[in-house]
């Protein structure tokens, strides 16, 4: 095969650029959108430069008397095996951000496909995957995941898979149904005309159409991931290698920090959870309110 | 006096992507009985108008100056709770898209009560009902279907029950604006006959907003061309298709086929209409003008009445002189 | 008359009512929108045939099926002598690329993340694999320049930031880059405003005789076909009721349903005064269409006879056809 | 088609969807590594004859057919067969106080939920870009961001643990005698408070949202114009006209949002000691009691889809144009 001319592949760049620039102008006048991406590069920055910000190892125990509180030198004390809780909170950052990116990629991939083949082929194709996709949305989630989880076993790995195998059916029907607005646009028949391929039609007309909506849910998505990381974690069915923020919290509650009052355990994990969690859905209602036709209406 | 007058109106939308001066000076006027239409293509204003006229305005647009005399009182120095009562009570509308103009989870019936006891609250909600059906009658509806919803109607009907809500509150003056697009000729031609005979029966002034010229020649005694957020041309329908003085009116009305004529090639109007946010300087038709001069480049013609009740906005107006050879 | 370049022998296209799959499992009568049901017309070559009538009436299935966009239920459209729904692979390719189609809204049928060149350029992407990008790139930009666009200033456009007209402009190029024989026009101009409707119907009919092509024109607005067509067809709930060369259907209208519709088009001119032909009721549904002659509930000269029997189409002058039992 | 005949056709796909969603059941819990049979023999617990006897019970003797076909019956005639944690009949254990108990608790959470979501969702949307959105946007956006359980502890270490006015978990108070009925509801409801308010402060964030965006976009309808035209008072504008159109996508998404409610119920329940069917799940994942689990999915499945069943039949009873 003829390699791609370079002149064309400079167009595309050019265009590429102007695309991104454009969306850059439209998304700086979105104040939500903004704040949200500003503390998730926060933690971003948190969770690729940790050995450098956290004073301790997460794992170096007994560094104080267990469940002491703030302290100058652990400045939001230690946990039941005296780690500092600090530093753990800033290596929790790691495992909320893979686990909710990971799986999130997941069930992107499978209810995307899902969606797309659905949606474009209809008929039987749609009837049988729509009916699996509206099964698993009859299962509760949640306790779907424990056994799943459970069963697994406790791994960073078996939760990222259990996430993102439990979610996907919301993908695909968000994908579906604009899948099925788009399949009967007439630029898919001008294309058809054209003699374009099921194929062509599928990944070079409907798919980029469809991107930024699934982009928009993906980030949704990761928000989601990361709640269902942590309440996993918080029943004690998290990976106790990586330890994470609902992980913490689950010990607090098992070694009786409430009934001693240790603030300083419950809250600043739970403040970090709600934050990154936060700043995905205010990015993608700010992702949403841009790329929706339906709202930008006025 | 004219029972309504709008006087050199001005209505701009501020949005993000700048000024839109939909509405930019536009002088018209109404009389008792009578059909008006106000014609131009999409985004000249025309909706603007309208939608100015009836105080339902969108936050972003703003009405920066003129008068719109109704009965004489001007309309813009009414509080809303006054023009609420004008408002259907005397100036009722058919918006555009009448397919949605309908509240799909109520029957046809609560809506019409909904609007004949808005203005009228003496009435009881059973003589409201009675009035309601009347109104199906009088629009050519089987009043027997009143308690039906929008959705079990075809495009006309509905275009019917829209009038019939219309006439609610026995309004002076009827805006409809669009009120035969996307209708097919048959039942286009069944609607415009009802706007006729209602006129003639009930009294009613109508506004006819409508970008095909086709239709206003059918049922207006007057017309204003709108372009460009402006009043190019007014006159009484048959000077103004017979003997136009303004060359975009003289275009536009060459521009439709006939189903009559023999076929030849239609004359072409150079270019697009131009966007509202940066309108051209000067006359706004002459980039499109194929008579256009630098004076029209530079100066903005104003609309002078060139013999009794034809009103044109050009330079040349006296000089001009169109015949149509249909 | 020389052998047309396209017949269409009682083509049929019934879409079955979307009901659940429950639904179909019980009731084993089965319903069907019948959108087009039977019909014929040949189209002569560098001739435009003008398929008229109101929403609904089947006109824009019938595109739709000449060009294999759908399968028919029944019946054959022959090019050039051969079926083209017996055609496979390469075969069905070839003939693809030489019948094109522009749609009728200019602000669906170019798909939104494209730029305009490689919408333009997408059939030759296809088509044309024996072409360099620099060839391509000529006859894009070549198919540009012939429906008067600047093709500097366009090719790398989006659709949104063109206007109606040329969005159109564009559309009418992408379907001209494989130089096809045929186009079949689906409403080309009715969602554009009236002062670009004209330069747009003088475009397709300058390049009609440029580059020879026979057309299929499809619109709901006689006056376009008056302008435009050479020989029509009149459609009604799926059927046609009237065939024959323009003038003759317009000036000498035979069918009732041909003649209302006629005396309803409205005329800009206000001096013109006729006589309408009142029509009672409106469009009825296409699933259950009327037996015998479908117009009849609507036909002020309906008899026993139309309310029984479906009318047979017959020619009553040379090359006028019509389907109505008065002239039987 | 009539509003009796749109039911008909919703029920027998409900009745092909529990159909299907209770062989989806049958083949997670047989599928898994780590299959139930494996348990009876690993578990120490039961005698050598007692493993055959409950292996022939269980039918897990014979083939995946045929197990498949008993398990079948059982699941519709009643019969889910014994935990191994408690070695009672499963049935015992679902129907009965945590049946009752969870039903309580997520029944209130999202009746409160749903009411104060449509007066804030409506509100907001109505009063667009005032203060009074924003804010009720932002409280909604952070609801739903927040953890359940997180927010429970939250509440537990003000309420039980500062403040001293709440119970630490439980569903009533432990050795407490009760002298009559009366003090037995109030000690109970004063237990339900903690656990009830984190349940209904996280649903109301999402429906909220929900409430907030329909509305929206139902006032930009061009029947609202109409409306507003016509000088429709603003009770009836607001109530008859808005409201009404809004609610629709509610009553699905109520239903749909029973598995989600769910979900959070085994959390909540878990941090506040609850005793219900949450808990029930989460501690038969951790030991592994399979019968339970089996029974407590496919419990819930069916509620689901009867949930649905009903919120479709709303859905078509408010809007006419469902009955086409």
């Amino acid at each position: 095969m003829r390699l791609v001319s370079r002149e064309k592949v400079r167009e595309r760049m050019r265009i590429y650029k102007r695309s991104i620039r454009e969306f850059a102008r439209t998304y700086k006048e979105n104040k939500m959108g903004i704040v949200g991406l500003g503390i998730l590069l926060v933690f971003v920055f948190m969770a690729v430069a940790a050995p450098l910000i956290a004073p301790h190892s997460p794992r170096e125990m007994w560094l104080a008397e267990p469940l002491s509180p703030p302290s100058k030198e652990f400045i939001l004390g230690t946990d039941e095996l005296g780690r500092d809780i600090f530093s753990l909170l800033v290596y929790g950052t790691q495992v909320s951000l893979l686990v909710g990116l990971l799986s999130t990629l997941l069930s992107v991939g499978i209810g995307g496909l899902v969606g797309l083949i659905a949606g474009y082929y209809g008929g039987v194709v749609d009837s049988v995957l729509m009916r699996i996709t509206d099964l698993f949305l009859i299962l509760p989630g949640l306790p779907l995941m424990i056994v799943l989880a459970a069963i697994l076993g406790p791994s960073i790995w078996n939760i990222i898979f259990v996430i993102g195998i439990v979610s996907w059916p919301s993908v695909a029907r968000i994908v579906r149904s604009q899948v099925l607005e788009l399949r009967e646009r007439p630029f898919i028949e001008a294309s058809k005309v054209a003699n374009a391929s099921d194929l062509r039609i599928l990944f070079y007309h409907i798919a980029p159409n469809v991107a930024p909506l699934v982009f928009a849910t993906a980030v949704l998505g990761i928000a989601g991931a990361i709640l269902s990381e942590a309440g996993l974690s918080f029943l004690g069915l998290g990976d106790p290698s990586h330890i994470s923020w609902g992980m913490m919290l689950h010990y607090a509650h098992e070694f009786g920090a409430l009934e001693i009052g240790a603030w300083w355990y419950l809250v600043p994990p739970g403040i970090c959870i709600m934050l990154l969690v936060l700043s995905f859905v205010f990015i993608g209602y700010a992702l949403d309110e841009i790329l929706n036709p339906r709202l930008r209406r006025r | 006096m004219h029972l309504l007058e709008v006087d050199s109106l001005k209505t701009y939308y501020y949005t993000r992507k700048g000024i839109v001066k939909a509405v930019d000076g536009v002088n018209l006027h109404i009389d008792k009985r009578e059909i008006v239409g106000v014609a131009g293509e999409s985004g000249c204003g025309k909706t603007t108008l309208a939608m100015t006229i009836m105080r339902l305005l969108p936050p972003e647009a703003r009405i920066l100056s003129g008068k719109i005399l109704f009965h004489g009182e001007d309309l813009l120095s009414k509080t809303e709770e006054e023009m609420r009562e004008i408002r259907w009570g005397k100036i009722s509308m058919i918006f555009q898209h009448s397919m949605n103009a309908l509240n799909p989870v109520l029957t046809i019936e609560r809506q019409m009560i909904d609007a004949i006891r808005a203005h009228d609250r003496k009435l009881t909600k059973a003589e409201a009902a009675v009035k309601a059906r009347e109104l199906f009658k009088m629009v050519g509806l089987d009043p027997d279907r009143i308690k039906g919803y929008q959705h079990e109607f075809s495009g006309g009907m509905r275009q019917r029950v829209m009038i019939a809500m219309a006439l609610a509150a026995d309004p002076e003056l009827l805006i409809a604006d669009e009120p035969t697009t996307g209708l097919d000729v048959i039942t286009q031609s069944q609607i415009l006959e009802l706007l006729r005979r209602l006129k003639d029966e009930l009294g009613l002034s109508i506004m006819i907003i409508t970008h095909d010229l086709a239709v206003i020649a059918e049922v207006c005694d007057r017309v204003s061309i709108m372009y460009a957020g402006k009043v190019v041309e007014i006159a009484d329908v048959v000077t103004l298709y017979k003997r136009p003085k303004h060359p975009y009116t003289y275009l536009l009305i060459n521009a439709f086929p006939s189903i009559k004529s023999r076929r030849r090639r239609l004359e072409e109007i150079k270019g697009e209409p131009p966007r509202l946010v940066n309108p051209p300087p000067g006359c706004r038709f002459h980039p499109r003008c194929p008579y256009a001069t630098e004076e029209c480049r530079a100066k903005e013609p104003s609309l002078v009445e060139v013999e009794p009740g034809h009103y044109v906005a050009c330079h040349y107006a006296h000089k001009l002189n169109f015949i149509m050879e249909r | 008359m020389k052998d047309p370049i396209l017949r269409v022998v009682n083509l049929k296209k019934y879409f079955p009512l979307r009901r659940g799959f429950i639904e179909t499992l019980l009731s084993r009568r089965r319903l069907y929108v019948r959108a087009v049901d039977g019909i014929s017309f040949n189209v002569g070559e560098g001739k435009v045939f003008c398929l008229a009538g109101e929403s609904g009436c089947g006109k824009t299935t019938t595109a739709r099926l000449i060009l294999r966009l759908i399968p028919p239920t029944d019946g054959k459209v022959y090019y050039k002598g051969v079926d083209i729904f017996s055609l496979k692979g390469k075969e069905l390719k070839r003939v693809r690329q030489e019948m094109q189609m522009i749609f009728q809204d200019p602000y669906q049928s170019l798909n939104p993340r494209m730029r305009i060149f490689d919408i333009v350029n997408e059939p030759l992407d296809i088509n044309r694999k024996d072409l360099s990008y620099e060839e391509k790139r000529e006859i894009v930009y070549k198919a540009l320049e012939d429906v008067r666009l600047d093709p500097e200033e366009v090719v790398d456009k989006f659709p949104h930031e063109l206007s109606g007209g040329e969005r159109q402009r564009v559309a009418i190029a992408r379907a001209l880059v494989l130089r096809p024989r045929v186009i079949v026009a689906d409403e080309p101009v009715s969602m554009l405003d009236a002062s670009i409707r004209v330069s747009i119907l003088n475009l397709l009919m300058d390049l009609k005789e440029k580059y020879n092509l026979t057309m299929i024109y499809i619109t709901h607005d006689l006056a376009q076909v008056r302008y435009l067509g050479d020989d029509m067809a009149v459609m009604y709930l799926g059927k046609i009721v009237e065939m024959g060369p323009v003038d003759e259907v317009l000036d000498r209208p035979v069918h009732p349903y041909t003649q209302a519709l006629i005396s309803n088009v409205p005329i800009p001119d206000p001096t013109l005064s006729r006589k309408k032909i009142v029509i009672r009721g409106e469009v009825p549904s296409p699933v259950n269409p009327p037996p015998g002659c479908r117009f009849h509930p609507r036909c002020p000269y309906a008899r026993e006879i139309c309310r029984r029997e479906e009318p047979k189409i017959l020619e009553i002058e040379k090359g006028h056809y019509v389907a109505c039992h008065l002239y039987e | 088609m009539g509003l009796r005949e749109y039911a008909i056709r919703r029920a027998i796909e409900c009745v092909v969807l529990l159909i299907l969603a209770t062989t989806l059941n049958f083949f997670i819990f047989r599928l898994m590594p780590g299959n139930p049979l494996a348990m009876y023999i690993e578990n120490p617990m039961f005698k050598a004859e007692t493993k055959q006897l409950l292996i022939k019970r269980f039918g897990l003797d014979r083939p995946l057919w045929e197990q498949f076909l008993i398990y079948f019956k059982n699941m519709f005639t009643g019969y889910y067969g014994i935990s191994f944690r408690y070695l009672k009949p499963v049935s015992e254990l679902i129907f009965g106080p945590r049946l009752f108990n969870t039903v309580v608790l997520m029944m209130s959470s999202t009746l409160l939920a749903v009411l104060l979501g449509v007066i804030f969702g409506v509100v907001s949307a109505w009063r667009r870009g005032t203060k009074v959105d924003v804010s009720s946007l932002v409280v909604g956006l952070v609801l739903y961001s927040m953890p359940v359980f997180w927010l429970g502890l939250l509440i537990l270490l003000v309420f039980a643990y500062y403040f001293g006015i709440l119970p630490f978990g439980g569903t009533i108070t432990r050795g407490l005698h009760h002298q009559n009925l009366l003090h037995y509801i109030a000690d109970y409801l004063w237990h339900l408070l903690a656990p009830m308010t984190t349940l209904t402060l996280i649903n109301f964030g999402s429906y909220l949202l929900i409430v907030r965006n329909t509305m929206l976009d139902v006032l930009t309808q061009d029947y609202m114009l109409t409306a507003v035209a016509i000088g429709v008072d603003k009770r009836t504008l607001l109530f008859s006209y808005a409201m009404r159109n809004a609610m629709l996508p509610l009553v699905t998404i109520v239903a749909i949002n029973l598995a989600f409610v769910m979900s959070g119920a085994v959390i909540t329940e878990t941090v506040f000691s609850w005793y219900g069917m949450g808990r029930l799940i989460y501690s038969s994942v951790m030991e592994r009691d399979y019968p339970v689990l089996e029974a407590t999915f496919w419990f819930i499945a069916v509620m689901v889809i009867i949930a649905n069943f009903i919120a479709d039949i709303v859905y078509a009873y408010l809007d006419p144009r469902i009955r086409y």
